[in-house]
């Protein structure tokens, strides 16, 4: 899956993202973070609630506006991006599934309507039947009936909802989702339908994903990389499976420890690891640094030679 | 808290002043002059008696006189009292307004208090309708009707407390029972409003499944917590009395400022009307600030954060 | 314990995958949010009777202008002050007698009334039908009332959706605005506002409008303030959505259960007002009558003509109680979380 | 630590709920037992029923509920026929309970301390002094740090975590014999999870309590419960030991739950998953509620509903699958790694005993 | 200077003896209560005991019983000696000389000429600003002095010797006589007014009294105050009542609850009251001197020169049933503008001497005829016109009254205006109306108190009606024949004919204040004009 010759849709570098800035109750929400994303793959972005995973996607499509940093898709600065046809053509590029099903969906608006936003607003359909046409068949390709189209939000169950706003998007014809925990708000026997679709969808559609998720294992189930966010700041990045299987970030490693198991077995012997904060203290300026090829911790200058240890340990391939 | 009490009280005082000039140049606009008998004067005369007056002025000198006299207290003289600055006559005649204003709180918001709350913990009963049409009724029967009525049946039929007048605790009673009925309301519907909501909370939950008893939960948890919020609708309860009292007063003949305030309207007392108004909004603007600092003071998620930073 | 039932043979036959996996059907009727909120409207009995009052009073008072016993401006000053009196009926109260210096008079015959003169409800002090005269008032307090609202709606709306929309600075001015506001005392606003404007019912509508618009904006801005947050909000930004559809598209219809409720709140509270004013000599002036004027002048001789007051106190308290208690089974019916 | 002693017996609950839409049948008649010290899961969708099964024991049903049928015994009474007294000197003392979100679960405008001592004086009498000693003592107990500073503070000043530490010592102050742990961690991070779940297990070892435990993550199942029932559509499918569960699961329900569920091993293109949604329990259809996305389901499934078919001594599923007729399916492939595991480990355990009764011959 | 007509009070001091008898007598018998207290009622609020600025019925109805003039207002509007014994008038009727009495001030300084003095120039003097100073219009130097061009001290009074006041006026005036009783020619005490300043007469203990009660219990704001006997009064020993408690009450339902249930003596019925209580014994009509009147604006446009258009709103409007059905407070129907009652030759009142029928009549089809008749003149077809009022309620059911007579003419259509007195007063001074309903109530029992409001160019002459008969008799009343009554009559009746068969102005009601008085309230004297009650000589009885 991993092409290094892949083209990169998008380039985060050094983001910020503050609230209420000079007030009493700044938040840093996303403090520097920078990583970028290939096409056609799915970037991970794991953390635990206040980690700034949300709002790093939010910067990213454009709902608020960074304090700053520079965010680069197919090659075209979105921060501060004043063409409205750009713009137009970034919107539809850029498209977003939101994790709550039941706040997603505007519950005064029939299903047809809330699909064909996208559409009406770009002017793609060429008259009504065309639009209804349109939504049928979105419809279709999220699994759903075509007459759930004149039906109302609220008589639909969280899954189906899910995948209306799975619809709504696609309506764009986009190239890039950001799924901000699509499945989180969902029962378990629901989430699976809901990633499965979004993999066909990748598949048929060519479709990058950055996948922002707490479900660590649904995380690395469905993503190629991941980067690890905490408290605003990108811990680790590189792929899932290094991630996963070689943590080399204390955080990550007391993270990955954490996850239960559905394995009885398992659990009886799994041990936490404690998480001391030490190497994120602020204290030192540190950067995103690769240690093995394409997998990257967030270190200083002198904890470099620390984690090259570590990685030589697990047997990784060093820089 | 310090800090923010300044912000506050800054806020006032702009307040204020915005009300005291928007009020000046309302008033500037209006027909009608001192003069009482006019239509026996000659202009030259009136002219004289204005120049008394200094509305001869030419107006923002007028204001200007005006805006720093009310910053010493000095509102000018009424009208209809030609020996009597309205600063005299208002607190000569606040006294009444602020004692039936305050029984009249209370009255109102303590039953308030406890039908909102049986209301509430009786929600769906025969219980909770009957305080609910209570409740309702209160804020049904306009005030001025409810004060006719208590005086024609209470004061005059069964004679049991004085008609009219002002003079000692029994005459108070029946018009702080016309000025309560809606702040009664109001609370009552508040409250079962407020403590529905708590008793719906997980706390509440919580509570009944430490095996406190039905009272034990409503007591130790849902009335505190649906008490506080009280407090901010004191504000509002204020306004609701003091349009009331210009009413009750009227009826009951109370010498407040409230029937001074219904007089100097219809006789186009302007400095009165403009020193009522200052004065009316300066009370509510205390009130307002005083129910903010208390609501953060028993409140503690106010409190702290108040405190913290 | 299973083994001992008796089974058919083909029981045990798998089912068509592809035709019973039908789980994506949704067997509830389609309703809408609003047919949903009448659903529960309609189990609410105090509501529906409310609500059937309401209606009943708007179609008598707007009616009346059609079809109405008498003109309620005709005067007729030798009949003034008769009480009511219903053909046929010969309980005191309603038999056109009544108690003047001690003793009970026929105030018809005293009048020199013909035995087919009867008022419903009585007459005034220049013997205008009081009935008529209510349902006049009515009409006028009505009228008060709901187009102050609707100017309040217009205007709270407007400013509470910019107010909290914009956020920022612009919020923080806006909100200073109507803090200023709702610290004048809102009967010295409107008597000042009166004054200045000239009684009539005109100023009476923008007075009372202008000071009650300040809580629809208030809670309009709250409510903007959560639902701009709201996903379906963000999505239609993400999708290119101007500032002025997502109020239209989003906003409104969601703000919609909140406005009507304030609404039902509004218009009881702006005919309590115009009452009010009566009663302080600023409100409708004659010879338009509204409940509170008429209120207001039987409230004078409520002594000797107690008619006079009941009547439209009665009619004034049936429509505050009515209003109050619709509002109150609307809000439970768009919001079925708070009923718990 | 176990025993085999009942102290909690449901049988055949029925619960209703009248709501404005018609009668939600929310429990569908469920039966089952706790044993002390034992922690029993509770696993199903939400809806399934399970907040009211426990509600339901707690005697805390909502206004618009009605008991249709069935008993719940606890020391030989039915708890469903206590009266409101008997009922409050149950709870908090013999069975308490944790709820699922701690920031809403504690009282906004009380100290603490005063909020882990109000069970001790409700249920002992004891002195608002002593109780706070012993409030001050679970604090301690429950990893509160700064406790004696902390002991005057309000719910707000603390953590999420922190504060479902405080509801866990409310809960347990009394040393209840049954705690009903209704999703504690559902709201919380993973990392807080991982704490509580160790706290919660190190409490139980200490004070010996029963847990019934209330969760839709069968990872936190299989790392908490010695039992688990899984619920679906107000209806217990299927219950046994936690191993019995996992690895040797019986009902074609829980196979999709268990297949559904990637593990950080889980790869490959398309996650097994249970098609459809859970009926409505406003009009439930006939016969297995669960045929309508059940990949195995037989004629008789939509017909008739199926009764519990015996797997072992501890383990029952309610599934026409295990109806001598039916026909034998292969179930999905990870259920089938499963069971081979559990094969294993069945075949460990006997060599254990066996090993175990070698070694007590040489003593 | 000479004195050719010296009066000594003869008649009038006469009248007021026998009537100090009469009480006299009535005191002494076994009747009189031992509780000598009256509790009054009054509407509006006391605003100042200063005589200078009082201009309302409340200071002036107290200030005419704790304070005295050198003459008084007594029964049957006949004067009575005051501070002073007795007066005479010079030939040419210019000067005035008053010999005072020796009396005393409550506070126990003498009541000298010089308080007079002092009291007339303070309420000249231009910084006093009083409102009622004009009534001075006929002292020598008054309009100098009230524009501030002359010394106060250049007024024509002065003091000759300590009891002895010399008036001189510009001009003639038969009525001063009646003026000099009214409060603003009140003596004032120099020491007190000085003493408090701009506090002076602001609360009843900055002001002394020389009148038959004081005040006290008056803060200047409050509701309620007591009027208790002066004892330094000279006829202190006439005075029976103890005190006298005034209550404001604005409430009319309220005032009548209070009268039930005995807390107050007397209440002023309005018309529902009025109806359902005047054949009690206690009801009495209190005639008064103010008539009701519409005016119409005659600057430019419809009425202007438009008699049929003026007869026809007169005729249109029922007055009878006005006051019968509509305000039923006893007012009665107006026979002209000047009321009845309040001025007398022999036998003959004057409201009956200047009778014209058709001023004040009631004819719908001779109205319709007349505004046709007008509308043809002013070519119109249609007419709409506001009509303003006060927004008291007789103001209002007035106004709805009329306006529901006048839209029986074909053509016309009326809308109503109730604003405050003051804004009605302003509007009607500018011509803001087509329509105002306007009323006067006399200063002092003579006609010319009505008759002069209507001369051209008079600024009460709201409607601007103009005639020059009306004004050539006027003149004369006031100038030729000021000093000869009899002639003085005749112009002053032709002046009202005229005025009425002109329909300058529609007459509606002379207003009568229906009185409910206990029966135990003996001697309480009213006053059409002026300061409306006098109680120097009331008593409670004993007997029912």
């Amino acid at each position: 899956m991993e092409d290094q010759n892949a083209k990169k849709v998008l380039e985060v570098s050094h983001l910020k993202q503050y609230f209420n800035v000079g007030k009493k109750d700044e938040v840093k929400a996303v403090d520097d973070v920078s990583f970028d994303i290939y096409e056609g793959e799915t970037f991970g972005l794991v953390g635990e609630s206040g980690s700034g995973k949300t709002t790093t996607g939010r910067a990213i499509i454009h709902l608020y506006t960074p304090t700053s940093g520079s965010i680069l898709f197919n090659g075209q600065q979105v921060i501060g991006m004043h063409d409205r046809a750009k713009m137009q053509q970034f919107r539809r590029d850029m498209q977003m599934i939101f994790q709550d099903p039941y706040a997603s969906l505007n519950p005064r608006m029939k299903v047809k309507d809330i699909i064909a936003e996208g559409i009406d607003i770009n002017h793609l359909a060429k008259d009504d039947d065309d639009r209804s046409q349109q939504v049928a068949d979105l419809l279709d390709t999220v699994g759903l009936n075509r007459d759930h189209a004149s039906r109302y939000p609220h008589e639909f169950s969280g899954g189906q909802r899910q995948r209306i706003g799975i619809a709504r998007a696609l309506a764009v014809q986009p190239k890039f989702i950001i799924a901000d925990e699509p499945i989180s708000a969902l029962d378990v026997s629901i989430q699976a339908q809901v990633v499965n679709l979004l993999k066909e969808l990748q598949r048929k559609r060519k479709l990058t994903y950055l996948f922002i998720a707490h479900d660590l294992s649904m995380v690395k189930y469905i993503s190629d990389r991941i980067g690890v966010l905490h408290y605003g700041r990108m811990l680790e990045v590189g792929s899932s499976d290094e991630v996963y299987n070689h943590p080399l970030h204390d955080y990550t490693r007391s993270l990955l420890s954490a996850v239960p198991v559905p394995d009885p077995e398992y659990e009886r012997t799994r041990t936490q690891i404690g998480y001391d904060p030490k190497y994120e203290d602020g204290s030192k300026k540190r950067e995103l640094v690769e240690i093995s090829p394409r997998h990257y911790v967030q270190a200083s200058e002198d904890e470099i030679p620390m984690y090259q240890e570590r990685a030589k340990k697990m047997g990784l391939e060093i820089l | 808290m310090a800090k923010y009490l300044i912000k506050r009280i800054f806020y006032l005082l702009l307040t204020l002043f915005i009300v005291i000039t928007v009020t000046f140049f309302m008033m500037k606009l209006l027909p009608g002059t001192p003069l009482t008998n006019q239509q026996k004067l000659s202009p030259a005369q009136q002219h004289l008696i204005l120049k008394q007056y200094g509305l001869t002025k030419p107006v923002w000198q007028q204001y200007l006189i005006y805006v720093a006299g009310v910053f010493h207290g000095n509102f000018g003289t009424s009208f209809q009292f030609s020996d009597q600055p309205v600063s005299y006559l208002i607190s000569s005649r606040i006294g009444p307004s602020l004692l039936l204003g305050a029984q009249a709180m209370i009255l109102g918001v303590i039953p308030g208090i406890l039908v909102g709350a049986l209301g509430a913990i009786k929600k769906n009963t025969w219980v909770d309708s009957t305080t609910t049409i209570v409740s309702i009724l209160g804020i049904s029967i306009p005030s001025f009707v409810l004060a006719v009525l208590l005086q024609y049946y209470i004061g005059l039929k069964l004679g049991w407390l004085p008609i009219a007048d002002w003079g000692g605790f029994a005459y108070t009673i029946l018009p702080t029972i016309a000025l309560a009925a809606s702040p009664f309301a109001d609370t009552a519907r508040f409250i079962r409003t407020e403590m529905v909501d708590v008793l719906n909370s997980d706390y509440i939950e919580l509570a009944k499944a430490k095996g406190l008893s039905k009272w034990g939960v409503i007591y130790h948890h849902a009335l505190r917590n649906s008490l506080i919020p009280v407090v901010t609708i004191i504000g509002p309860l204020a306004v609701n009395i003091m349009t009331g009292s210009m009413v009750i007063e009227n009826i009951f003949s109370v010498p407040g400022i409230g029937e001074q305030f219904v007089k100097s309207i219809l006789t186009n007392d302007y400095p009165t009307i403009m020193a009522v108004t200052i004065v009316y909004s300066l009370m509510l603007m205390v009130v307002l600030l005083i129910t903010d600092i208390v609501y953060g003071i028993i409140d503690p998620r106010i409190r702290i954060t108040n405190t913290s930073k | 314990m299973a083994d001992e039932v008796k089974l058919p043979a083909d029981a045990f036959e798998p089912l068509d995958k592809s035709k019973h996996l039908d789980s994506e059907k949704i067997s509830a009727p389609n309703l809408t949010f609003m047919q949903d909120a009448w659903r529960r409207l309609k189990k609410n009995k105090g509501a529906i009777i409310a609500m059937t009052l309401l209606i009943i009073f708007f179609v008598m008072a707007f009616g009346s202008a059609f079809i109405s016993p008498h003109n309620p401006n005709a005067v007729n000053p030798q009949y003034a002050n008769l009480p009511p009196k219903w053909p046929g009926v010969g309980i005191n109260g309603f038999n056109g007698t009544l108690v003047q210096a001690g003793s009970r008079v026929d105030a018809y015959k005293a009048a020199g009334a013909a035995s087919s003169v009867h008022y419903w409800l009585g007459t005034d002090y220049l013997g205008r039908d009081l009935l008529s005269r209510i349902l006049y008032g009515t009409r006028i307090s009505l009228t008060v009332a709901v187009v102050a609202t609707l100017v309040d709606l217009l205007f709270g709306v407007t400013f509470g959706l910019f107010s909290g929309w914009k956020g920022g600075r612009i919020d923080n001015f806006m909100q200073r605005i109507i803090e200023i506001i709702m610290s004048i005392p809102t009967l010295v606003v409107v008597v000042l506002l009166i004054l200045v404007l000239k009684p009539g019912m005109m100023s009476i509508t923008i007075a009372i409008a202008f000071s009650s618009w300040t809580t629809m904006a208030r809670l309009i801005r709250a409510q903007t303030l959560e639902l701009k947050e709201q996903e379906y909000v963000l999505a239609a930004k993400t999708l290119g959505e101007s500032s002025i559809k997502i109020a239209f598209k989003h906003l409104l219809p969601n703000l919609s259960s909140i406005i009507i409720i304030q609404t039902m709140f509004t218009i009881p509270s702006a005919i309590f007002f115009e009452a009010f004013l009566s009663y302080v000599g600023i409100g409708i002036s004659s010879p338009k009558a509204s409940l509170g004027t008429l209120l207001n002048d039987g409230q004078k001789n409520f002594q000797f003509l107690p008619y006079q007051m009941w009547y439209p106190a009665i009619v004034l308290s049936i429509i505050m109680i009515a209003f109050n208690v619709f509002a109150d089974g609307l809000r439970d019916a768009f919001d079925p979380q708070s009923k718990g | 630590m176990e025993s085999n002693e009942n102290i909690l017996e449901v049988n055949h609950l029925k619960i209703n709920f009248n709501t404005y839409a018609g009668t939600v049948k929310a429990i569908r008649d469920v039966s089952f037992n706790l044993k002390k010290g034992e922690t029993l899961a509770i696993v199903g969708e939400s809806g399934s029923g399970k907040t009211v099964t426990t509600r339901s024991i707690m005697g805390l049903l909502a206004a618009n509920s009605e008991v249709a049928g069935g008993d719940i015994q606890f020391h030989g009474k039915d708890i469903l026929k206590m009266s409101q007294k008997e009922l409050e000197q149950l709870r908090g003392a013999q069975i308490a309970q944790i709820f699922q979100d701690p920031m809403t679960s504690l009282d906004p405008t009380m100290r603490i301390g005063r909020q882990i001592a109000e069970p001790l004086m409700v249920h002992k009498g004891m002195k608002k002094d002593k109780a706070m000693a012993q409030a001050l003592e679970m604090m301690k107990l429950v990893g509160i740090t700064d406790a004696e500073q902390r002991i005057n503070d309000y719910p707000h000043q603390f953590s999420g975590g922190m504060r479902q530490r405080i509801v866990i010592a409310i809960a347990l102050i009394n040393y209840p014999e049954i705690l009903i742990a209704d999703e504690p961690t559902t709201a919380l991070d993973v990392t807080i999870q991982a704490q509580i779940l160790d706290l919660m297990r190190e409490l139980q070892n200490k004070i010996s309590t029963s847990i019934i435990f209330i969760t839709h993550d069968l990872g936190v199942v299989a790392g908490m419960a010695d039992r688990v029932a899984v619920m679906y559509a107000g209806k217990i499918v299927e219950y046994g030991t936690v191993d019995e569960i996992f690895y040797n699961p019986k009902h074609p329900y829980t196979w999709g739950l268990l297949s559904s569920m990637p593990t950080l091993d889980t790869n490959g293109e398309e996650l097994p998953s249970i098609p459809g949604t859970p009926p409505d329990l406003l009009d439930p259809p006939a016969g297995d509620a669960f045929a309508a996305r059940n990949a195995y389901a037989l004629k008789i499934d939509t017909e008739q509903e199926p009764p519990f078919f015996k797997v072992s001594d501890t383990h029952y599923a309610a599934t026409w699958l295990l109806h001598p007729d039916a026909p034998k399916v292969t179930p999905p492939e990870q259920i089938l790694e499963r069971q081979e595991q559990f094969a294993k480990m069945q075949k460990d355990l006997a060599q254990q005993g066996h090993h175990v009764e070698e070694e007590e011959e040489k003593q | 200077m000479k004195f050719n007509k010296a009066l000594a009070l003869g008649a009038v001091s006469g009248a007021s003896l026998l009537l100090l008898a009469a009480c006299g007598s009535k005191s002494s018998d076994k009747s009189l209560a031992s509780d000598q207290t009256l509790n009054w009622v009054e509407t509006a609020n006391l605003p100042t005991m200063d005589p200078s600025k009082s201009t309302d019925i409340v200071s002036g109805g107290t200030l005419n019983n704790v304070d005295e003039g050198l003459l008084r207002l007594g029964e049957g509007s006949k004067l009575r000696p005051g501070v002073a014994k007795s007066y005479s008038v010079s030939k040419d009727g210019k000067t005035w000389t008053f010999n005072l009495r020796h009396s005393k001030w409550s506070n126990g300084d003498p009541v000298t000429a010089n308080d007079f003095v002092y009291g007339w120039r303070r309420t000249v003097k231009p910084s006093t600003a009083s409102q009622y100073a004009y009534l001075y219009d006929h002292v020598k130097n008054f309009s100098a002095v009230n524009k501030g061009k002359l010394a106060p001290s250049k007024l024509g009074i002065k003091a000759d010797g300590k009891y002895k006041v010399v008036v001189t006026l510009s001009r003639p005036q038969t009525y001063f006589k009646y003026l000099v009783g009214a409060q603003a020619f009140f003596p004032q005490n120099q020491k007190v007014a000085e003493k408090y300043g701009s506090k002076y007469a602001s609360n009843s203990s900055s002001a002394v009294y020389n009148g038959p009660f004081k005040l006290t219990g008056w803060n200047g704001t409050n509701n309620t105050w007591t009027l208790k006997k002066n004892k330094q009064y000279w006829n202190a020993k006439a005075t029976k009542l103890a005190a006298i408690k005034f209550q404001v009450i604005k409430d009319q339902g309220t005032w009548l609850s209070q009268y039930q249930s005995g807390k107050v003596d007397e209440i002023i019925t309005d018309g529902t009251q009025y109806k359902q209580l005047k054949n009690s014994k206690e009801m009495h009509l209190r005639n008064g001197a103010s008539t009701f009147y519409l005016e119409m604006n005659q600057r430019k446009g419809f009425f202007k020169n438009n008699v049929a258009a003026r007869k026809a709103i007169s005729l249109a409007i029922n007055k009878e049933q006005l006051v019968k059905n509509v305000l039923a407070d006893g007012s009665q129907a107006p026979k002209g503008l000047v009321p009845t009652k309040l001025a007398k030759r022999g036998n003959t009142d004057f409201a009956d001497a200047a009778y014209v029928k058709s001023g004040t009549a009631y004819n719908l089809k001779q109205a319709k005829a007349e505004w046709r008749q007008a509308l043809k003149k002013s070519g119109r077809s249609s007419l709409s016109l506001e009509l303003l009022a006060d927004d008291t309620p007789a103001g209002k059911q007035t106004a709805e009254f009329i306006q529901s007579q006048l839209t029986k003419l074909p053509g016309l259509k009326v809308t109503t205006t109730n604003v405050p007195f003051n804004v009605r007063l302003s509007r009607s001074t500018k011509g803001d109306f087509d329509l105002v309903i306007g009323g006067w109530s006399a200063d002092f029992p003579d006609a010319i108190s009505f008759s002069s409001l209507f001369t051209s160019n008079n600024s009460y002459n709201r409607g601007q009606w103009q005639n020059s008969a009306y004004d050539t008799a006027i003149k004369n009343a006031e100038g030729k024949d000021a000093d000869n009554s009899a002639a003085r009559w005749d112009d002053l009746v032709s002046a009202e004919k005229t005025l009425m068969s002109q329909q300058g102005i529609v007459p509606l009601y002379q207003q009568t204040q229906a009185q409910l008085l206990k029966s135990k309230v003996k001697g309480v004297q009213y006053f059409p004009t002026g300061a409306q009650w006098d109680f120097s000589h009331a008593y409670i009885s004993n007997s029912k």
